[in-house]
């Protein structure tokens, strides 16, 4: 029975993809000043644009959902303001 | 009167604020980000400048460090606390404040001389001022564009939790004199003890004639009231 | 690896260079060797086709503590201050990655000036651009002064002053160049020269990682159309990380332990430390694996040639290693001991056991190549053009169109990206003829500016040389500021075609007369050579950095009008030349004859009789008279206040335009009380000082009989709309 | 033959994701601090971050095609910095 154990413990570096973005309701001024840009430019066909950020995180975790549950709690803590930004969490 | 400036990384208005400080015969210390304690204050300024960068968003992780848990006990027991530009950003992050300073609407630095309108003198920041005195502070940030909800924004309203708007050299606020696309023209705001006063100008660099301006000080002076 | 005619070529080495290099080696160098050679080699690093015309320049008087030589040029203020400062190129990184190109540039520049001990109080820039209507200028317009503002903002260093411009000329080859100023106790400067045999080496500031790698060399290398794929080599500041390393060395310097430092600017490790021993006369040896790196397996070449920013070496006594790594650890930063300085005077590579490289530091520095480049002398253009053979024109078109030109127009939308407060002793912003910087807790500021005259050193350039010079001097004394010296960064073309090496050969020795004759000292600067594509060479752009004292801060002046019914006057003589001026430019796209002269006894008596009224207390406002003319002075006069002017025409004008627009040197307006008229008169007649009433301040309107009248607030809307509208 | 032609150029909004992350080699200051931070706040099994940007976009386009050419034009021209980013597009 030792032998899984040890193995389980070296751990494995997992990469997840974060992707935040503003919440509906919010105004997004950078979002609108680029749409507007990119309208002058030409691009007439442009609808709607928002601007929001992005991770890739690596994590050392045994298994994919504590590495996820990890990666979310570095969401809520830190990377992203709950008050007006939604995340999704996506495996690489 | 003791007062107190916290000091993080990539903080740079804290000397300046603690001039202005001091020309008022406030006692004051420097805390670093890292201490647990806070010394014996009357009043606590988080200053400007670019903590951490300003990475990830303005104020965010400073947000996060130790001693801000002391400035929430000090302010739940009342202690005055300032927050100017990134400290403003700060305290919106730690939730001392509510609502959200997003990029201004130019999507540039922007750095000027702006006008302000006091709106409300019977709080401690601004007793020395006279009710919609006009008065001319410096601006100087990227993220000053204050929004917050409907239902909060009637709440600061009704409650007087603004204290003063962007306004031109006469003391009208509309829309051409809103410098960074804020709700309003909200300058700055208070919570609902008005206690705690965040506010995007930079009233210490105002308290000298010779230099650009002395429209500040009554802001430190109140204080000492 | 066999060296090939290739790889020399590949690593900016002509092939008499590498010849050179094989005979003071005594050997075959081999790549990382090779790589050394090229960054220390290259024009950028050697100064080798304009150190013997730099030589000519003044460099001492008695305000001198560092003339040129080292990270920056120090002066005295009195009362154990010392001013250092230094201005400096980042141009072609710039035209690649414009925000952060010219971040980076004051990223650079602020360490050359911390490194020796002082803190940064101001930031001033220089900018040139194409033409507005060259597809790319906007972009790099933009990118550039959100770059300049982005560091600046962020380390929170005020950006006070400068000069931004616009001419076709720049179309494919931008300029950046940015200088820093900073404050020191003048017993406590740092100096890069390394001392005592056996000592740390000592590494501090952020990681090295592959960037930059070859970017000295691509910053003397003449561009192509291919440079666009030299793109990946542009770094990325991090101003947050040089807040703390400068925090970090100014704290660390407050005690004895640093023996020499020196930051890692071009050309990063290699030439931090081969400048390091060769000024102290001794070797160094590095263990490259213990250089704190960013990414996995790099190179003892990528580490060697690495420009990642933010970083320092030092020399260290080793009874202050521990206490200094503590401060560098309170701050977050790296501080790893990679080396030590060794008797023999050579700089020894070793990577994991291994030597990697051996290296006489001689061959490096000292032996480097010189050359006395080819050079050809520019005429002095001819007066072709008669100005009474031109299309008449009514002179308030004149005047609008002027004003609102890109180069005329005013640069709140540029000064407004950059915080010009914080520090808390901004004591006068930008917008005036220079900066003033309060030296904190005295009574004194310094003054700040940065000027070049393209048009001028394009038509002549020994007479653009001087000007510059006298400009510099006249925006310091029009503040109420003693000039005391300069630093400038020498923007040519190719230096090896000899037009342009004579641009520089003769820009340089009128730099030196006016320098000599005004005693205003040249303490640092930069050259920057290959500008331009395939054989187009960017006119020829000295620009000048000028550091005056204001020995009270009351003694402060500016051009903003102060009061109702004050008289205005002229100081300096009127010839009304207008040739290579913003007239002919903009109104009649003339480009031909020669620049104003320079007469530079008049300049120098005119600048020390103005600053004498000064402090005599009989200025109310000052502006000296540059691009544009007397006009355009006092437009901006007009557009800076709520006051305006009614200009009287003078008697004994010959013609109006050329009395209003001519661009001749050593003139200013000043405004005074009319009661002290004849005091003021009486005083600039003893000196045979020439001057005229001008006009009165009047409420409202600026105004010239018969011509126009204009409301100032129109003015100001004329003069400020061009960058918001662009 | 007329029908199909109108119906087509009843446009449809078609809406893409955009990441955009610095090139390998770059440095990320943001995301230097950011991790920094994560792991003083205890996550210590972070190994690596890297901060980027994101953006939704709609287009109003006849078909997928032209929409992603349409998007990736824009990223070209405007939302990134090619120097120093790649991105990747793909249909939400
Ligand atoms: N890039 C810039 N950064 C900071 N200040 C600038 C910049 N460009 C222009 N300025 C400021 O605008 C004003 C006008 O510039 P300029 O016409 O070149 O002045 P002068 O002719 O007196 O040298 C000066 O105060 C100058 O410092
Ligand atoms: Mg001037």
């Amino acid at each position: 029975m030792l032998k899984p154990l040890l193995l389980n413990s070296k751990k494995n570096k997992l990469k997840f993809a974060v992707t935040v973005t503003l919440k509906k309701d919010v105004l997004d001024p950078q979002g609108k000043v680029v749409q507007q840009t990119l309208r002058n430019m030409g691009m007439i066909t442009l609808k709607n644009l928002r601007q929001g950020k992005y991770f890739e995180v690596d994590v050392n975790e045994d298994n994919e959902e504590t590495a996820k549950n990890k990666v979310d709690e570095m969401c809520k803590k830190l990377l992203v303001n709950l008050i007006i930004e939604d995340f999704t969490i996506s495996k690489l | 009167m003791n007062s107190s400036v916290i000091v993080f990384p990539g903080s740079n208005c804290d000397r300046d604020i603690a001039v202005a400080l001091e020309k008022l015969q406030f006692k004051n210390k420097m805390v670093w980000h890292k201490d647990t304690e806070l010394p014996k204050s009357d009043l606590i300024v988080i200053p400007g400048g670019f903590s951490y960068g300003d990475y990830l968003r303005s104020g965010a992780i400073a947000g996060k460090s130790l001693i801000l848990k002391e400035v929430i006990r000090a302010s739940e027991k009342g202690c005055p606390i300032l927050g100017v530009c990134n400290g403003f950003q700060i305290l919106i992050e730690t939730g001392l404040l509510k609502g959200t300073l997003l990029r201004n609407k130019n999507l540039k630095f922007l750095s000027k001389d702006v006008y302000l309108k006091i709106l409300n003198i019977k709080n401690k920041f601004c007793n020395k001022y006279t009710l919609n005195q006009v008065i001319k502070l410096n601006i100087a940030h990227n993220e000053g564009n204050y929004f917050t909800n409907e239902e909060h924004l009637k709440k600061l309203e009704d409650l007087e939790l603004i204290p003063f708007k962007y306004c031109n050299e006469k003391g009208v606020i509309d829309e051409n004199n809103n410098p960074n696309g804020s709700l309003n023209n909200i300058a700055g705001i208070f919570n609902e003890n008005k206690n705690i006063l965040g506010m995007m100008p930079h009233p210490e660099r105002m308290i000298n004639k010779l230099f650009s301006g002395d429209d500040g000080i009554n802001l430190f002076s109140s204080l000492m009231n | 690896m066999k060296i090939s005619n290739d790889i020399v070529e590949k690593h900016g080495l002509k092939l008499e260079e590498y010849d050179l290099i094989k005979n003071l080696m005594e050997r075959e160098p081999n790549l990382l060797e090779l790589g050394i050679f090229s960054a220390m080699w290259n024009e950028h690093c050697s100064y080798k086709s304009s150190k013997i015309h730099l030589k000519k320049l003044p460099t001492k008087n008695s305000c001198v503590i560092q003339g040129p030589g080292e990270n920056a040029g120090v002066i005295d203020i009195g009362d154990d201050d010392a001013i250092i400062f230094k201005i400096e190129s980042h141009n072609h990184p710039s035209f690649i990655e414009p925000y952060q190109g010219a971040a980076t540039g004051v990223g650079g520049i602020l360490r050359d000036v911390f490194t020796m001990g002082a803190r940064p109080i101001a930031l001033l820039n220089s900018i040139h651009f194409g033409d507005p209507k060259n597809k790319k200028t906007r972009n790099l317009l933009h990118g550039v002064v959100s770059g300049i503002g982005g560091y600046g903002n962020c380390i929170g260093i005020p950006t006070v002053a400068g000069e931004t411009k616009f001419n076709s000329t720049y179309n494919e080859n931008i300029l950046v160049n940015a200088m820093a100023v900073g404050h020191a106790n003048k017993n406590k400067i740092f100096y890069s020269k390394a001392k005592g045999i056996d000592k740390s080496v000592v590494y501090v500031g952020s990681k090295t990682g592959r960037d930059g790698i070859h970017g000295a060399s691509m910053a003397s290398a003449e561009f192509d159309e291919n440079s666009e794929e030299k793109k990946p080599t542009v770094q990325v500041g991090d101003p947050f990380t040089e807040k703390l390393l400068m925090e970090a060395c100014l704290e660390l310097m407050k005690d004895k332990s640093i023996i020499s430092i020196q930051d890692m600017g071009a050309a990063g490790l290699t030439s931090s430390s081969v400048e390091m021993a060769s000024k102290g006369n001794l070797g160094i040896e590095i263990n490259l694996e213990k250089v704190p790196c960013r990414e996995d397996k790099m190179t003892p070449y990528e580490i060697m040639l690495s420009e990642s920013q933010e970083r320092m070496l030092l020399i260290i006594d080793e009874k202050k290693e521990k206490s200094a790594e503590k401060i560098f650890r309170k701050w977050d930063l790296d501080f790893v001991v990679i080396g030590k300085t060794i008797e023999e005077k050579k700089l020894k590579l070793n990577h994991n056991d291994q030597k990697v490289a051996d290296i006489p530091i001689d061959a490096l520095a000292s032996k480097a190549p010189l050359y006395d480049r080819k050079w050809n002398k520019t005429k002095l253009p001819e007066k072709k053009v008669k100005f009474n053979t031109l299309k008449k024109i009514k002179f308030e078109d004149t005047l609008i169109k002027i004003l609102s030109s890109c180069n005329q127009s005013n640069k709140n939308w540029v000064t407004e990206q950059y915080d010009q407060m914080v520090m808390g002793d901004t004591l006068q912003r930008s917008g005036s003829d220079s900066a003033l910087i309060k030296i904190h807790n005295k009574d004194k500021a310094v003054a700040v500016t940065v000027d070049s005259s393209a048009n001028y050193c394009k038509s002549h350039p020994f007479t653009g040389g001087k000007q510059i010079v006298c400009e510099s001097w006249r925006n310091l004394i029009s503040v109420g500021a003693k000039p005391l010296a300069i630093t400038n960064c020498l923007n040519f073309g190719n230096p090896e075609n000899p037009d342009v090496m004579g641009q520089f050969a003769e820009a340089v020795s009128g730099m030196k007369e006016a320098c000599e004759f005004l005693d205003f000292p040249v303490v640092s600067g930069n050259v920057s050579f290959y500008n331009g594509t395939n054989q187009r060479n960017i006119y020829p752009t000295p620009v000048i950095g000028g550091v005056g004292i204001l020995n009270k801060m009351n003694y402060k002046k500016n051009h903003i009008l102060k009061k109702e019914s004050n008289l205005v006057l002229i100081v300096g003589k009127t010839f009304g030349h207008l040739y290579q001026s913003v007239f002919f430019e903009e109104i009649y796209s003339l480009f031909d004859g020669p620049p104003p002269e320079v007469n530079l006894l008049n300049e120098r008596n005119n600048g020390k009789m103005v600053l004498d009224l000064i402090k005599k207390n009989l200025v109310s406002s000052i502006h000296d008279i540059s691009a544009g003319g007397l006009i355009i002075a006092l437009s901006e006069m007009c557009i800076g206040s709520e006051l305006g002017i009614k200009i009287e025409k003078p008697k004994k004008m010959r013609n109006l335009f050329e009395y209003f627009y001519g661009e001749d040197q050593g003139r200013y307006v000043i405004e005074i009380e009319a009661t002290n008229l004849n005091k003021v008169q009486k005083l600039l007649k003893e000196n045979n000082i020439f001057n005229d009433v001008i006009g009165k301040v009047q409420k409202d309107y600026f105004e010239l009989s018969d011509e126009f009248k204009i409301n100032i607030k129109e003015l100001y809307n004329l003069n400020n709309k061009w960058y918001y509208n662009y």
